[in-house]
């Protein structure tokens, strides 16, 4: 009896777990539809703002984690960023789909400008994996079971200055020299742009991670970042975490937590 | 042979009374602590296993050591039992003045006199068993998917009892050669394992060079009573010259101290098959480095040694050193340990949880050290149902003039705070807002 | 020429902020009510499930934190804990205002069986704060701007074995003893029911942290603790952040990512 009443509510909590994703789902899509408007709009407004989307990524402190310092110079060199989500226009997709378009300023000689658009969809099927890498069988099944971001390589025409290490250049892959300038290579944000999600530890490191930084972070956050990174006091400026040179403050007081908020306090 | 409790009342002043905390993790195979060349070695395993020690007195903690020991099985027998003391921290509470180096000395003392086969007598497998994923809730597995198998089951009236056999495996042999390693890593940190003790003003903190020169003399200590044939004792301090290492062991009783390390390697070997990875320990981070450019296949150990005094944890101006010995234990040496002196977790989510109630307190006043006696005694009570160790020490109280307790403070090994995630700031309590 | 486009667009970069927040308040009162009706259905299911609180608090190993280990005997009498959003039916409500309801099983001769219900609301008074702590000025205008967690003391009848400790209780405040006893019960569970957020650092230390994880974290994902917690391994059962025992892995094959990739994960 107690166990039929156990199952009973253990099937209960399994279709409010369905129920909450429904409801997360739906909320989601309509989110994204009230704020695309709202994006665009503010996408033209950046326009008039010189070297915005420079101060944002200079300012994010994670993002130059995922890429080469050396790619700084072209990093410097974007116009806009944007972000869009099919599931705006057909409710059917799965709103965890996106695709994220940056318009590059060229420079003279070494670096053409254009604008590059990348496709990330999510997969269910494990079998499209051409490397699986140290994933283990059961995560694996998680990712057939949830979905996995993926990409389609998309085209991007890289500095020349990058050459010597542009993996689609790197003829000689035998030597230790030819070797390194591929690896090399691999982790600039230009491997970024051909990462498919299906090469695990085969292709630019942590794609997804980029992506969704892009997706839930630098591209929603933008202003954010902007209006920090004005700070007058360039002192100020500084993480959270670097703030806890306070003084030592004995309590003298009765009842007096002082202490006690400072550790707990955010 | 004397008990842990009795140990440590031999050191402890007569009349005074002690709470101990001897926590032990599961025994779990761990990959190996050399970069091994891939596939040499099938036979051989390596048992990992944590100890975290905690005194307190008067209802205040004020001491605590954390310690690694790896067991190294070659074809089923064991062959190696390595220590590695990870960190030790007082916090200047104790109302008694005591030997803080004495009762380190003795702890020490007593895991190495531990009988390794002890360690390998449930070990947690690296490679997890083949599972049916539709029938077992691993970590993996989604929410949804664990509720279909919690309600498959309750309908079945079953319960899922992994076999123990797939789980673990158990040696029962000792090779007649096996020898015991101890290392660790000495620097010279206002705190490590009691945050914010260093606003205690009566906590005093060591210089890099007296920090090296206590553990030695503990090291000595140890290796002298318990060791008997085969010793090696090797002192690396990164950036100094041999002689002015050499003037540490003046004081060591043992005579084999050497400068060098431990690990057999020449100084044109490669360092990075030669040098172990402990945990948060500073000179694998260095070689991780070194993997991560590309650089590990040209580094030798003399380049290795020398390039590591320039890493930010080696060059603020302080002695920091490696110490590394070796030997034969005596016949007489290999203790079990009693149930009434240990308490085992079965998992590392319960050893962390009550490592946590020590770590992450803030003992910036006497209240924290009060507070994370408070919390641990009755986290033991109410979900281990179990308590501290009693003791009362017998060691007779010389005629010294009552004055401040003055601590031997033996702080260890905080890692550089910008680079590393420090172990224990993924525990702490009551942690700040997101 | 370029100062006014400037203005313009720093202009229109504050109205999208404006409407970005408009959205995200609209569209968070409709998922909150959307998945009020949801909870309170699992809520339902979580009757048949034995100890399902107990489970689920002594799994999230964050909860731990903020109350004293001596709690958790109280902890385990915990029924069922329930969180209402008021905007769920007064659309002008602050969507950040909420209460916690937790109903408690007694235990005979020492503590009573009850149900509470703490109200949280958003303040945007500063004069309010009784003590201000060490709040500067430029936190209490942010505070001011944004507003606070606030909440009404609420009546809990304490355990018994918790008189020497309840502050309540706790006469003379004098000795050092006395002083001590206080202190610790205000870090107890029990005091959180008092906080008001208007005395900082004078009462149960971070109380709006756990009225957040609470709101934000234990009740909506108390169905996914509970299933962690079922994980057949005890060794499985564990944070991602203690799973570093990776061994180095020098890269032998051309083009293999591995450890990269991992330094990137998240």
């Amino acid at each position: 009896m107690d166990e039929a009443n156990l199952t009973k509510s253990l099937e209960a909590l399994a279709g409010v777990e369905d129920d909450v994703e429904a409801v997360e789902r739906e909320v989601e899509i309509l989110r994204l539809s009230k704020l695309s408007p709202i994006y665009a709009t503010r996408n033209k407004a950046i326009v008039g703002i010189p070297e915005f989307w420079k101060v944002v990524l200079s300012q994010h402190s994670d993002f130059a984690n995922y890429v080469r310092a050396a790619d700084l110079k072209y990093v410097d060199c974007i116009n806009s960023i944007s972000v869009k989500w099919p599931c705006t226009d057909d409710t059917t997709a799965d709103n965890r789909e996106f695709s994220i378009t940056i318009d590059f300023e060229g420079i003279e000689g070494d670096f053409d400008s254009q604008v590059v658009t990348k496709v990330f969809k999510i997969e269910h099927d494990v079998s499209k994996l051409r490397y699986k890498g140290k994933a283990t069988e059961e995560e694996l099944l998680r990712d057939e079971e949830l979905g996995f971001l993926t990409s389609t390589p998309c085209e991007i025409k890289w500095p020349k200055s990058f050459n010597h290490i542009n993996p689609g250049l790197v003829v000689d892959k035998s030597t230790v020299e030819g070797k390194k300038n591929y690896r090399t290579g691999m982790k600039s944000l230009f491997a970024w742009f051909k990462w498919t999600g299906l090469k695990l530890g085969k292709e630019f490191p942590n794609g997804d991670g980029l992506a969704a930084l892009f997706r839930d972070d630098i591209f929603p956050n933008c202003t954010k970042y902007y209006t920090e990174a004005q700070i007058d006091l360039e002192d100020e400026n500084i993480e959270e975490e670097d703030m806890s040179d306070e003084p030592l403050q004995l309590d003298s007081d009765f009842d007096d937590y002082e202490r006690d908020s400072k550790r707990h306090k955010a | 042979m004397p008990n842990l409790r009795e140990l440590l009342a031999s050191v402890l002043p007569e009349l005074t009374n002690y709470d101990l905390l001897h926590l032990k993790g599961p025994s779990r195979e761990v990959n190996p602590i050399f970069l091994t060349r891939r596939h040499d070695d099938d036979a051989l395993s390596l048992v990992k296993t944590q100890h975290f020690f905690v005194l307190s007195s008067g209802n205040k903690v004020f001491y605590a050591l954390e310690l690694y020991v790896y067991v190294t099985v070659k074809n089923c027998a064991v062959t190696e039992k390595l220590i590695f003391v990870s960190k030790a921290d007082t916090n200047g509470y104790c109302d008694h003045k005591l030997s803080v180096r004495d009762v380190t000395r003795v702890i020490l003392g007593y895991i190495t006199s531990i009988n390794p086969l002890c360690y390998v007598k449930d070990i947690l497998k690296l490679s997890k068993p083949q599972r049916d994923h539709s029938k077992v809730v691993t970590q993996h597995t989604t929410t949804r998917k664990a509720l279909k198998i919690l309600i498959n089951r309750s309908r079945a009236s079953t319960k899922y009892i992994p076999s123990n056999d797939i789980l673990y495996q158990h040696f029962n042999q000792v090779s007649p050669n096996w020898t015991c390693q101890i290392c660790l890593f000495t620097r010279s940190e206002p705190e490590y394992l009691f945050s914010q003790s260093s606003q205690n003003p009566r906590k005093h903190v060591l210089s890099g060079s007296a920090l090296l020169s206590w553990w030695l003399s503990i090291i000595d200590s140890v290796m002298i009573s318990h060791f008997e044939s085969d010793i090696r004792a090797r002192l690396q301090i990164p950036g100094e010259e041999d002689n002015a290492t050499r003037k540490y062991f003046q004081s060591s009783k043992l005579t084999y101290w050497q400068v060098g390390d431990l690990f057999n390697g020449k100084s044109s070997d490669l360092a990075v098959f030669n040098i172990p990875v402990f945990p948060d320990d500073p000179k694998g981070r260095f070689l991780e480095q070194l993997v991560e450019g590309d650089r590990a296949r040209k580094v030798q150990l003399n380049e290795f040694w020398a390039e590591l005094q320039i890493q930010q944890e080696f060059r603020l101006g302080e002695t920091v050193s490696v110490i590394g010995t070796e030997g034969k234990l005596k016949s007489s040496v290999g203790r079990v340990m009693a149930a009434d002196e240990v308490i085992s977790t079965s998992s590392r989510k319960l050893f962390n949880t009550v490592k946590s109630y020590i770590t992450g307190e803030d003992y910036g006043t006497e209240e924290g050290a009060l507070e994370a006696f408070a919390n641990l005694s009755d986290f033991l009570h109410l979900r281990l149902g179990t308590k501290l160790i009693r003791i009362q020490g017998i060691k007779p109280m010389t005629s010294q003039p009552v004055n401040v307790p003055e601590l031997k403070v033996g702080k260890r090994s905080e890692i550089s705070r910008d680079t590393v995630r420090s172990l224990d700031r993924t525990l702490v309590r009551k942690r700040q807002k997101k």
